[in-house]
């Protein structure tokens, strides 16, 4: 890896400078004025609130965003600015947070993207599969080459991605929440490699929502607020809490509490009532097997697994998406086959929160409002008409009991900054009444902040009597918000755990998962 | 399969090898002008190569009714190709008609003048007895006589939609309009050999006439709706017309409407080519004045029988007038005329 | 901040928001004449055209101009709905002189009002035709609707019975001729149909669905609406609209023949698009499509009142349409 | 599992890397065979072809087959580059036409093979106007396409002077209609058009971004491609081959008119998309053009060749169509 960059290994010599950068959007101030330094052999940090400007930030240096004012040098020269291709030449490669996957091109191809081993115009693809192959082993990555990367888990799109940028030569990287959609392993992973760039002399900056990962893996952290650049300090002067504190600009809790009693909804007798969902015998051949469990009204049944153990696609079963899949469900005593169809599965109370925002979520084009009330017209309309300011009325509602801008309610969601798009998907959930609610990965790309307020919000609903799945790749996050918990791995449950009878803890569930792996080699 | 296609296509014969050469037993020669010769093969089977089509178009139905009464009388095996004005289709008909080697004789209803090389060469290759309908093979409508017949056809069955039959029309229409008028003229596609003939006559004929003044001339695409649309808004663009001279019936139909739309109705006189019921009907309400006869019945009988006479050794006219109809007028009919006229579609 | 603070910021980006902020007409004028280049064009078109041609603003002319275009108004409305539903019918001109012919072929023998419900039956049929084939068959759209296109004149030349039907009694005539209030009911027609179908769009459930539909067809699936159906019941739409069309036509001009509608779909997308309704779905409005075709419109009636020479008119057609389109899209992206 | 192994277990889903799998003839005839039911369709219906009309596999006749599409092909191998970037071009019949016009007008005033690159050059220049316009100006392609076609149909009807220009010296002829090995001259243009795009595609750096840029164009941006010059190339080469198309049409027939390409774009396009290249971008192949062309040709052929009711035909055609395309569509979701 390391032969082929040629590089004087000098460290701590300035290689990306924003000078006096301003970046606006029409009214939205998306950076003020940032003087900032990217150092060689440095790990940059760059924390704060969704729209905090942390992905613009990276935008400018990377081309992708053209400042209103200010300069931008590398390695001493002047950048063109708001040209990839110049940005490029001059030695930055960047990973944004919406993924620039080729979604018909094969996994292969979308790594040597705008970056082919080529002779005379001449493709070298057996130079480039040999390649790809080394690159899949130092990274752990298992995705064919040929495979068309629309088939390829977000995960190892993402994956993809982190290839596609370890290929280039480059001076300096900039990667926006990498570790959004990767579990563990390949957070290891990813970090290790980091750790290696970085000692050849890279420059690199990341953007993650996981303080965590930013306090053991930077040198430095800046921290944005607002447009603003509230602080840049190495990561040895930050912890968690002024971390918090800096990016909110209030005193705050730092990490997630169990806060939760069970919630179960019993009757005057004590008596339990029966589940709410009954899942039998649940098959697909997407590699589902044998999974059967009960959903009580008023809980919260986190589902615990790493990457591709199948997750997604159980509750994508579960919404009536997987026309494959065999077994019977029991929603509030009607019993339905599984393979139902979407609509069946919403009437009978069913509504998922699908984890890919920009395909499955959002209609990007159309305005925040039109997307809070996707598909859900019924609360605001009277025989099929909707009063003028209904829907703007009702969409505003939802959206700030989620802590969205209603200011911005009228852009295209495709305006938004990643983690308020994740809010608006959110809104659009808190704007239904479903009884009984598939959430997968709701918290991906939110900030620290919003996180928090967002599962709070998944709490109140479940107090109301609703009940809720929970997918995350953030353990914490199950752990300390799930009543039950079920471990998935190859798409089997292989223990189901409840909070209310042992302590369950992301070392235990881990423990499992890893337990499990080591006897299957 | 292409590859097979390909080899097949390589290795054939070529054409010029297999059969006509020479002048072998069986055969008549026949002269197609120009000092041109084809060795003729007895008639069995006629292709008829349709500028428009049957389906669409009265017209064009009544040929096809004549081209059938003619070979029903001669015995002969009859195919209708239809081009539906599309000059690609009409070259590939031809092409594929030729080579087949099926037909010994056809009858060609240029869609325009595109045809003309295509249709020499392939008299050449092939042997094959022609004749021409309608518009002329090589884009020659504004000459006469003779000179509409190309070289390598049998004989040109038109007169009509050529100069004289232009020339007549427009004599005619200002015969019957007395006094000063501004003229609107409704015409097809400006490269539409009806619209050269039109040009041409109106060379010839307005000159002698400075009272009657052409001074729109609206090139549509054949289509009613066309029509209707342009002389609705020339006639709001140009309020002094008084007359306007038609050159298809289909285009005439747009115009009376249009006419009506605007309600100018009687004050505008309409003239007519075409001579079919429809524009009976039109004469015979008031809403045309008159329409110019055009055979096209006649026409494709007299071609067809040109080609069954010739490959016996009988000589035919060159240039076969007036569409072929013996009877064929060259005047207008207007509402005093109807009863003795009796339309051919 | 509350939401009925909300609702007096800045501007929206949504049609169906849009001019909702301050609601004295002169601001809603500048508001549109700002947000809606197309509508710019469209007014120094019509200066254009006045200078030019001095019986331009003449009402006969007027007249004229909104009565040739009824037909395709119809089409255009139908089409914006199919288009913002990211798709589009290449099969409308041959419904339209489907229609025709369906319509003339019962002169004489059925009431008028009723041989033009089953012209527009007939229309909706092959709109459903194309429906099934898109949604169902999972044919994409191109294909289908010039494949239907081609069976649907095939079909109606073979129903005309191979000839040019004439309309002779005077009650098939009315619909496309006759005056109310002094304006030619196509206009009415098609004006009625400007109304409904904005209102459909930006005040219904069904309209904001078709929306939803073009945005992201996956996102609506997820949420439970029944995008096949939606889609398709916008192919019926425009097939019923484009029958309708051909009735228009054929009792306006008298006669009907299944070779009509040549040039229609692409001019009816191209409407559409001249408005600002972008072929990707998930945006547009009827009101951009009648600015289209307003634009449209006033170019033809100007060219053919001027008797000008058709290549050089073509040519500066298509100039204009392009310039018109250029300044809209860079006014877009100054905004 | 490992990568070592997964490179070389179940069959491949990408195009580009599929048939390389087991490379024996057979297998690999099996394997396009049953990935590409387009090519099951074409063999039927030239199987169909051979029952109903004995002269079908005549060695003439196939030379008929060949050299009548020769146009068509050039236009659609470069149609589908611009397709593959997830655009089109309506104006590739007007800049045929043109080229037709401008190889003809040289006619007696220069050498054959002089007249035949300028017409190329005006038609890879028309080409160019409309990159511009699409990836500079940032006009939707339909409406700058539609416009431009209507501004070169103009120009070339006033250069032509309002005539059909006729060729009369033999060295025009030639490249229309001559033979090499016994193949028409233009069937042999088209070959190698095939093979050169075919590999331009599949083998070249440019064609991989032609494929990344319809895949994703904000993605082949941010990778440091020029995502603007490379559509832009996409629609000289189409221009330029449509000029190219244009020669050979009038060195064949004989004569050049501006009016010729009338239906050449929707035809290009319906060949591209039956091929099962999509609209959307990013994907296609120029060997499913090739089977697009063959399954249009065999039909036009055999609808020429029988003396058949144009209605008739005009229906069955479309039926075929969109019966083989329903067929790809449902194979594809089987897969
Ligand atoms: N193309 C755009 N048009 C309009 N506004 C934009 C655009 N891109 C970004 N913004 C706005 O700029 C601000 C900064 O966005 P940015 O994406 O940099 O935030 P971020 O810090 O990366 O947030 P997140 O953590 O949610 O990803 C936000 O208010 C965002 O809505
Ligand atoms: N559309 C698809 N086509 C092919 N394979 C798929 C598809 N979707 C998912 N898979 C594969 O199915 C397996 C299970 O994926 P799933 O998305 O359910 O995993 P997960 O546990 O939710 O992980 P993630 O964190 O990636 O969402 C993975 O190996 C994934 O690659
Ligand atoms: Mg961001
Ligand atoms: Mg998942």
């Amino acid at each position: 890896m390391g032969t082929h960059r040629h590089r004087d290994g000098q460290t701590n010599r300035t290689l990306v400078r924003y000078i006096d950068i301003s970046k606006t959007y029409g009214a939205t101030h998306a950076l003020k004025d940032i003087t900032l330094d990217l150092r060689a052999g440095e790990v940059h940090a760059l924390v704060g609130e969704n729209g905090a400007g942390k992905s613009t930030c990276l935008g400018v240096a990377a081309g992708r965003v053209a400042p209103t004012t200010g300069t931008i040098q590398i390695d001493g020269h002047d950048l063109r600015a708001g040209d990839p291709r110049s940005s490029r030449r001059a030695g930055v490669c960047a990973i944004y947070q919406e993924l620039t996957i080729v979604p018909a091109l094969s996994a292969q191809a979308n790594v040597f993207l705008g970056n082919t081993t080529a002779k005379y115009g001449l493709l070298r693809d057996a130079a480039m599969r040999q390649r790809y192959i080394d690159l899949c082993h130092e990274l752990g990555v298992a995705a064919h080459p040929d495979v068309p990367a629309r088939h390829l888990s977000t995960a190892d799109q993402q994956m993809l991605e982190i290839m596609r940028a370890v290929l280039v030569d480059a001076k300096v990287l900039l990667f926006d929440e990498p570790t959004a959609s990767l579990a563990a392993a390949e957070r290891q992973a990813l970090f290790s490699f980091i750790d290696r760039l970085k000692r050849q002399g890279v420059a690199i900056a990341f953007v993650s929502h996981n303080l965590d990962e930013v306090l053991d893996h930077s040198d430095m952290i800046t921290v944005f607020r607002n447009g603003n650049l509230v602080e840049s300090r190495p990561a040895g002067t930050w912890d968690k809490g002024t971390l918090v504190n800096a990016m909110l600009g209030t005193e705050s809790e730092t990490s997630l509490e169990r806060t939760r009693t069970s919630h179960h909804v019993t009757t005057a007798d004590g008596i339990e009532p029966g589940p709410i969902l009954r899942i039998e015998q649940l098959n697909s051949p997407r590699g589902l097997q044998d999974i059967s469990f009960d959903l009580r009204s008023g809980e919260i049944l986190g589902i615990a697994g790493l990457v591709g153990s199948g997750r997604s696609e159980l509750l994508r079963a579960l919404a009536g998406l997987d026309p494959h899949a065999s077994g019977t469900m029991t929603v509030q005593g009607r019993t339905m086959p599984l393979r139902g169809g979407v609509r069946r599965a919403r009437r009978a109370g069913i509504a998922l929160l699908p984890e890919d925002r920009k395909h499955q979520g959002l209609a990007l084009r159309m305005a925040s409002a039109e997307n809070v009330v996707l598909g859900e017209y019924d609360n605001i309309a009277r025989l099929g008409y909707i009063p003028p300011n209904a829907l703007i009325r009702a969409a505003g509602q939802a959206a700030s009991s989620v802590a969205f801008d209603t200011k911005r309610l009228r852009d295209p969601a495709g305006d938004l900054s990643g983690g308020n798009q994740q809010k608006l998907m959110l809104a659009r959930w808190k704007h239904t009444n479903h009884p009984i609610l598939l959430a997968d990965e709701p918290t991906r790309g939110v900030d620290i902040g919003a996180r928090r307020q967002i599962l709070a919000s998944l709490e109140e609903i479940v107090a109301t009597g609703r009940s809720l799945i929970l997918v995350s790749s953030d353990l914490e996050e199950v752990v300390t918000h799930s009543d039950r918990v079920l471990v998935i791995a190859g798409g089997r449950i292989v223990k189901a755990m409840d909070a209310t009878r042992e302590c369950i803890s992301v070392e235990s569930i881990l423990n499992i998962v890893f337990a499990l792996k080591e006897t299957a080699r | 399969l292409a590859v097979i296609a390909l080899a097949t296509a390589a290795c054939g014969t070529s054409p010029d090898a297999g059969g006509s050469s020479g002048s072998t037993a069986g055969t008549t020669k026949v002269d197609v002008g120009d000092g041109q010769t084809v060795n003729a093969k007895p008639v069995r089977n006629v292709a008829f190569l349709m500028g428009g089509s049957v389906a669409t178009n009265e017209y064009a139905a009544a040929l096809a009714k004549g081209a059938k009464e003619a070979a029903e009388k001669y015995g002969v095996d009859l195919s209708i190709f239809e081009a539906n004005f599309d000059i690609n289709t009409q070259y590939n008909q031809l092409q594929n008609t030729l080579t087949s080697g099926k037909y010994q004789a056809m009858i060609v209803q240029p869609t325009t003048p595109q045809v003309c090389k295509q249709v020499q060469q392939g008299v050449k290759r092939y042997q094959v007895l022609i004749t021409v309908l309608g518009s002329t093979l090589c884009g020659q409508d504004d000459s006469s006589g003779d000179e509409l017949a190309s070289p390598g056809t049998v004989s040109f069955v038109g007169g009509m939609y050529n100069t004289p039959g232009q020339e007549a029309f427009l004599k005619d229409c200002i015969a019957h309009s007395p006094g000063k008028h501004q003229a609107l003229a409704l015409l097809g596609p400006e490269y539409f050999g009806t619209t050269k003939a039109w040009k041409a006559a109106g060379k010839l004929v307005l000159p002698d006439n400075p009272d009657f003044r052409i001074t729109r001339e609206v090139n549509t695409n054949w289509s009613t709706p066309d029509a209707f649309k342009r002389v609705q808004d020339a006639l709001q663009g140009a309020p002094d017309i008084d007359v306007i001279i038609s050159a298809q019936s289909d285009l005439t139909k747009g115009a009376v409407r249009a006419i009506k739309s605007l309600g100018r109705e009687g004050k505008i006189r309409v003239y007519e080519m075409g001579g079919g019921k429809d524009s009976v009907a039109l004469v015979q309400s008031g809403e045309v004045y008159s329409t110019f006869p055009t055979y096209p019945k006649s026409s494709a009988y007299a071609a067809l029988e040109a080609l069954v006479k010739a490959s016996k050794g009988e000589t035919v006219p060159r240039f076969i007038d007036r569409d072929g109809n013996p009877n064929g007028v060259l005047e207008g009919i207007p509402a005093d005329k109807l009863s003795s006229y009796t339309p051919e579609w | 901040m509350t939401v009925d603070q909300m609702a007096s910021t800045t501007p929206a980006t949504t049609d169906s928001h849009a001019s909702r902020t301050k609601n004295t007409p002169t601001a809603v004028a500048l508001h549109i004449l700002t947000r809606y280049p197309m509508v710019w064009v469209a007014l120094a078109l019509a200066i254009a055209a006045r200078i030019a041609y001095d019986g331009f603003l003449d009402p006969q002319n007027l007249r004229n101009i909104l009565s040739q275009n009824a037909p395709l108004a119809l089409i255009a409305i139908g089409m914006t709905f199919v288009m913002i539903t990211g798709s589009f019918d290449l099969s409308v001109g041959s419904i339209f002189a489907a229609g025709a012919v369906v319509f003339a072929s019962f002169d004489g023998k059925l009431s008028a009002d009723l041989a033009l419900l089953i012209a527009v039956a007939a229309g909706a049929a092959a709109g459903l035709l194309n429906g099934i084939l898109i949604t169902k068959v999972n044919i994409n759209a191109f294909v289908a609707t010039l494949g239907t296109a081609a069976a649907i004149t095939g079909a109606a030349t073979i129903y005309s019975g191979q000839q040019a039907l004439l309309i002779k009694s005077m009650s098939f005539g009315v619909v496309g001729s006759n005056l109310i209030a002094g304006i030619p009911i196509p206009v009415w027609i098609a004006l009625v149909a400007f109304v409904v179908a904005g209102f459909l769009l930006s005040r219904t459930v069904y309209g904001r669905a078709v929306y939803a539909v073009g945005g992201n067809d996956e996102a609506a699936r997820l949420s439970g609406m029944r995008v096949g159906l939606i889609r398709a019941s916008t192919f019926v739409m425009v097939g019923a609209l484009s029958g309708l069309a051909g009735v228009l036509l054929a009792s306006q001009i008298g006669t009907a023949q299944p070779d009509f509608g040549a040039s229609m779909a692409l001019d009816a997308i191209a409407v559409v698009i001249i408005g600002g309704t972008s072929l990707l779905g998930g945006e547009g409005s009827i009101g951009r499509t009648f600015t289209g075709l307003l634009i449209l419109a006033i170019i033809n009636n100007l060219f053919q009142s001027l008797a000008f020479d058709p290549a050089l008119q073509q040519m500066i057609k298509g100039f204009i349409v392009v310039a018109a389109v250029g300044l809209d899209s860079w006014a877009r992206s100054r905004r």
